[in-house]
């Protein structure tokens, strides 16, 4: 016998590491570099961690879409697995973007919740429209049609996230504080800095936790593999339902 | 320091600080929480990884005394 | 189009035979407007209220026809059946698209003058042929997205939930400019045409489904 | 001319899941032959059916209908197959008539053929019924009717007389039948009928083939062990 195979893939230390080092660096800019917000005051730290995760969130739907079309292409389940974990961590984000985004709210207008604000309203909309998806995949239970139908949908769905903002935006005027016009125009140098090391921070951490995830489920599906191998299809007993690809 | 508050209407910092600190631990929170979950995932699987080595050898040392015996279909 | 033609009569010609969807589509849209005028205990509405009323029941209606649209193909053998003969896939997505465009055109025919009727205050008549090309726009997005999701959901095991659920959150870009769009048609001396804006984001919305759908809907029918 | 076999199977494998439904079938199958296919609910039976039916796409292996490889050419073959399941895929809500008739639509088949078939398998005066007050027995006449409308030259048959009285069964015979001389594909709850139709039988358990043999050449003791 070899020696035991490591639960943990090639590369994770490292990431790991840098994610460590990366998120401990901005929060060290957050309070003790970054000027306060001359409207907002000490309130507008929350933007460090709100945006970053909103848009990590975002950005990882739209890459499970993607993901997604490759699975489609190939018919291989690998990218499912790929294109599941993408979206299962973003929703996570996106939860944490929801909440940190309500605290802000509250800080600065006094409301949990504000409907005048269009990112935040169609961020609601997006997230509603993902937690649809782990039901989805329960749902099925032929783990190949599991596989395709919530590629389906997570191709859908993440062409359907910059839609969803363009329509919202649209609907309604822009109300929202001038720190989060993306485009960092308004900026100072300063809070650009900490603000592009922080969105790094949380980029950083989503593929770790991302890479983290995938390996404890293939070390999960090749251990049922070895299961079924060595010991006859009876040993494994019968595969308990999941929403996530087997 | 003092300057720049001055310069903020929004909340003082003694009202603002509470809120950005729930943030930043709801961040934390939900970062330790998922983790907890993972690392308990990760002894499991370990556990039932350890149980097939186990599982294996002694199928392995019966085998090798007797006949194997075909598993009855 | 032949194919979507034999598709389409199908459908049509059951749905004439059983009454199963139009008819609860109605109905459901009926007691809509009932339950709303106890609810807000008004006696007439306008403006945006009226038009959110409006497509909100009609969006809600037509998850009824969501729910059905696939279940004779799945229960009778009719995916069998389409998937055995030498046909392209994707007339199966136009064919039923069209048929939950026709229930729905029949639902307003119907359920657009009994709203006018039950509960709207301004007339009806000036802002018809606006409300219409709104409308139209709007069938074409619930059309779309319906078949998607009616497609996705009926092979799960909890099909009756999970279209809504999916289709909902899909469509509110499509119900936001719809009812913005109505808002103003259904006021007191309202406006006669939607704003052009609201136009054209139900036209992009149809326009990109329209092209989503085609290009997946072929792997909902693989086995 | 080379007589390729009409079917040519190696090493056809399907899997449902973890399940393997269908391991390493081989089988080549002449022109005009037929093969039964032979074994326990949920050996495989319906699974091999489907996929020839380009109902189910392959797992592993290769399959050559009719000269075309699946699945890729699954589009090709679908024109010359007639399928026949445990459903007869019609509508309950229509009538026989209005059923054969879509079909005849999507397979460009001319409305005069339908008549031709209901008269052959004296369903005429029911046409105008819609399918859910027919019994079994004539729903499955519709359904022969149905599978054969477009004049296929391969037949895939899965239980075919399971609901017909032997008055039915000889009706449909020159359909489905021996004396259609169409290459056949079927399986039967009644492994000797199927034997005395077969020229070829495959056994499968467990989704794995157990033999394959010519039925005069064939160890009835290997067909009960199949039973078993």
């Amino acid at each position: 016998m070899g020696p035991p195979p490591h639960i943990h893939g090639r590369g994770l230390r490292g990431l790991a590491v840098a994610t460590t080092a990366v998120v401990a660096a901005a929060l060290a800019l957050v309070f003790f570099y970054a000027p306060l917000d001359s409207d907002q005051g000490f309130v507008q730290k929350i933007f460090y961690i709100h945006v970053p995760l909103a848009i990590t969130a975002l950005c990882g739907f739209v890459l499970g879409g993607l993901l997604a079309i490759a699975h489609l292409r190939g018919g291989h389940s690998r990218w499912d697995l790929r294109s599941y974990v993408a979206i299962h961590m973003s929703l996570i984000f996106a939860v944490g973007a929801l909440i940190t985004g309500s605290i802000w709210a509250k800080a600065s207008w006094g409301h949990w919740w504000v409907w005048s604000d269009p990112t935040l309203t169609s961020f609601l909309i997006v997230v509603l429209l993902y937690a649809t998806y782990q039901p989805l995949r329960f749902s099925i239970e032929d783990p190949e049609r599991q596989a395709r139908y919530a590629s389906v949908f997570a191709v859908v769905a993440g062409a359907f996230v910059p839609m969803n903002f363009i329509v919202v935006r649209l609907a309604q005027g822009v109300v929202h504080p001038r720190v989060l016009t993306l485009t960092g125009g308004h900026l100072p140098g300063s809070m650009r800095l900490t603000f592009t090391v922080s969105l790094i921070g949380i980029a950083l951490l989503y593929a770790t936790l991302c890479k983290l995830e995938l390996s404890a489920k293939r070390s999960r599906i090749q251990l049922r593999r070895l299961r079924r191998q060595l010991l006859g299809e009876d040993a494994v007993g019968y595969a308990r339902r999941s929403a996530a690809p087997s | 320091m003092s300057l720049l508050l001055a310069a903020a209407p929004a909340l003082p910092l003694h009202k603002a600080g509470p809120y950005v600190a729930a943030a930043y631990i709801v961040f934390v929170v939900l970062l330790l929480v998922y983790l907890a979950i993972m690392g308990l995932r990760t002894s499991r699987t370990e556990r039932q990884l350890a149980e097939l080595r186990r599982q294996v050898a002694e199928r392995e040392a019966g085998a090798e005394g007797q006949p194997r015996e075909e598993v009855a279909a | 189009m032949r194919t979507v033609a034999a598709i389409l009569r199908k459908d049509l010609v059951l749905e004439l035979r059983t009454l199963e969807t139009v008819p609860a589509m109605v109905l459901f849209s009926l007691t809509t407007f009932v339950i709303f005028h106890f609810a807000l205990n008004r006696a007439t509405v306008a403006g945006q209220l009226a038009a959110g009323i409006l497509t909100g029941t009609l969006l809600f209606a037509a998850m009824l026809a969501v729910n059905r649209l696939f279940v004779a193909e799945r229960e009778q053998g009719g995916f069998d059946a389409f998937l055995l003969a030498p046909v392209d896939r994707s007339a199966l997505l136009v064919a039923k698209a069209l048929a939950l465009f026709v229930f729905l055109a029949v639902l307003e025919v119907i359920a657009l003058p009994a709203f006018a009727l039950l509960l709207l205050g301004p007339s009806l008549g000036r802002p018809l042929g606006g409300l219409v090309i709104l409308l139209a726009l709007a069938d074409v997005a619930l059309a779309v997205v319906g078949t998607l999701v009616s497609a996705i959901a009926v092979h799960t095991r909890a099909r009756d939930l999970i279209g809504p659920i999916i289709a909902l959150p899909l469509l509110i870009p499509a119900l936001i400019a719809t009812a913005r769009g109505a808002g103003p048609l259904l006021a007191a001396h309202g406006a006669t045409l939607p704003a052009g804006r609201w136009l054209l984001i139900l036209a992009l919305y149809d326009l990109v489904f329209a092209l989503l759908a085609y290009a997946v809907f072929d792997f909902l029918l693989e086995d | 001319m080379d007589p390729r076999p009409a079917i040519d199977l190696r090493g056809l494998t399907r899997r449902f899941g973890e399940r393997t439904a269908l391991a390493d079938v081989t089988v080549s199958l002449p022109e005009g032959a037929t093969l039964a296919v032979l074994g326990r609910n949920g050996a495989g039976k319906s699974t091999l059916l489907r996929i020839l039916a380009t109902l189910l796409r392959p797992h592993g292996g290769e399959a050559v209908v009719l000269d075309e490889p699946l699945p890729r050419r699954a589009w090709a073959l679908r024109a010359r197959i007639g399928y026949l399941g445990h459903e007869p895929l019609l509508y309950r809500d229509l009538t026989g008539r209005e059923n054969l008739e879509y079909h005849a639509r999507l397979h460009r088949v001319p409305a005069a053929r339908i008549d031709q078939l209901l008269d052959a398998v004296r369903m005429g005066a029911r046409a105008e019924d819609p399918v859910r007050a027919l019994s079994r027995g004539m729903a499955q006449r519709l359904a022969v009717c149905r599978a054969v409308l477009h004049e296929p030259r391969l037949l895939l048959l899965d239980e075919p007389l399971a609901n017909l009285d032997p008055g039915a069964a000889a009706l449909v015979e020159p359909l489905i039948g021996r004396a259609s001389g169409l290459t056949r594909v079927l399986t039967s709850h009644d492994p000797h009928a199927a034997l005395r139709e077969a020229d070829l039988v495959l056994g499968l358990q467990g989704g794995r083939p157990a033999f394959t043999a010519e039925p005069a050449r064939l160890d009835p003791a290997r067909v009960e062990e199949l039973y078993r």
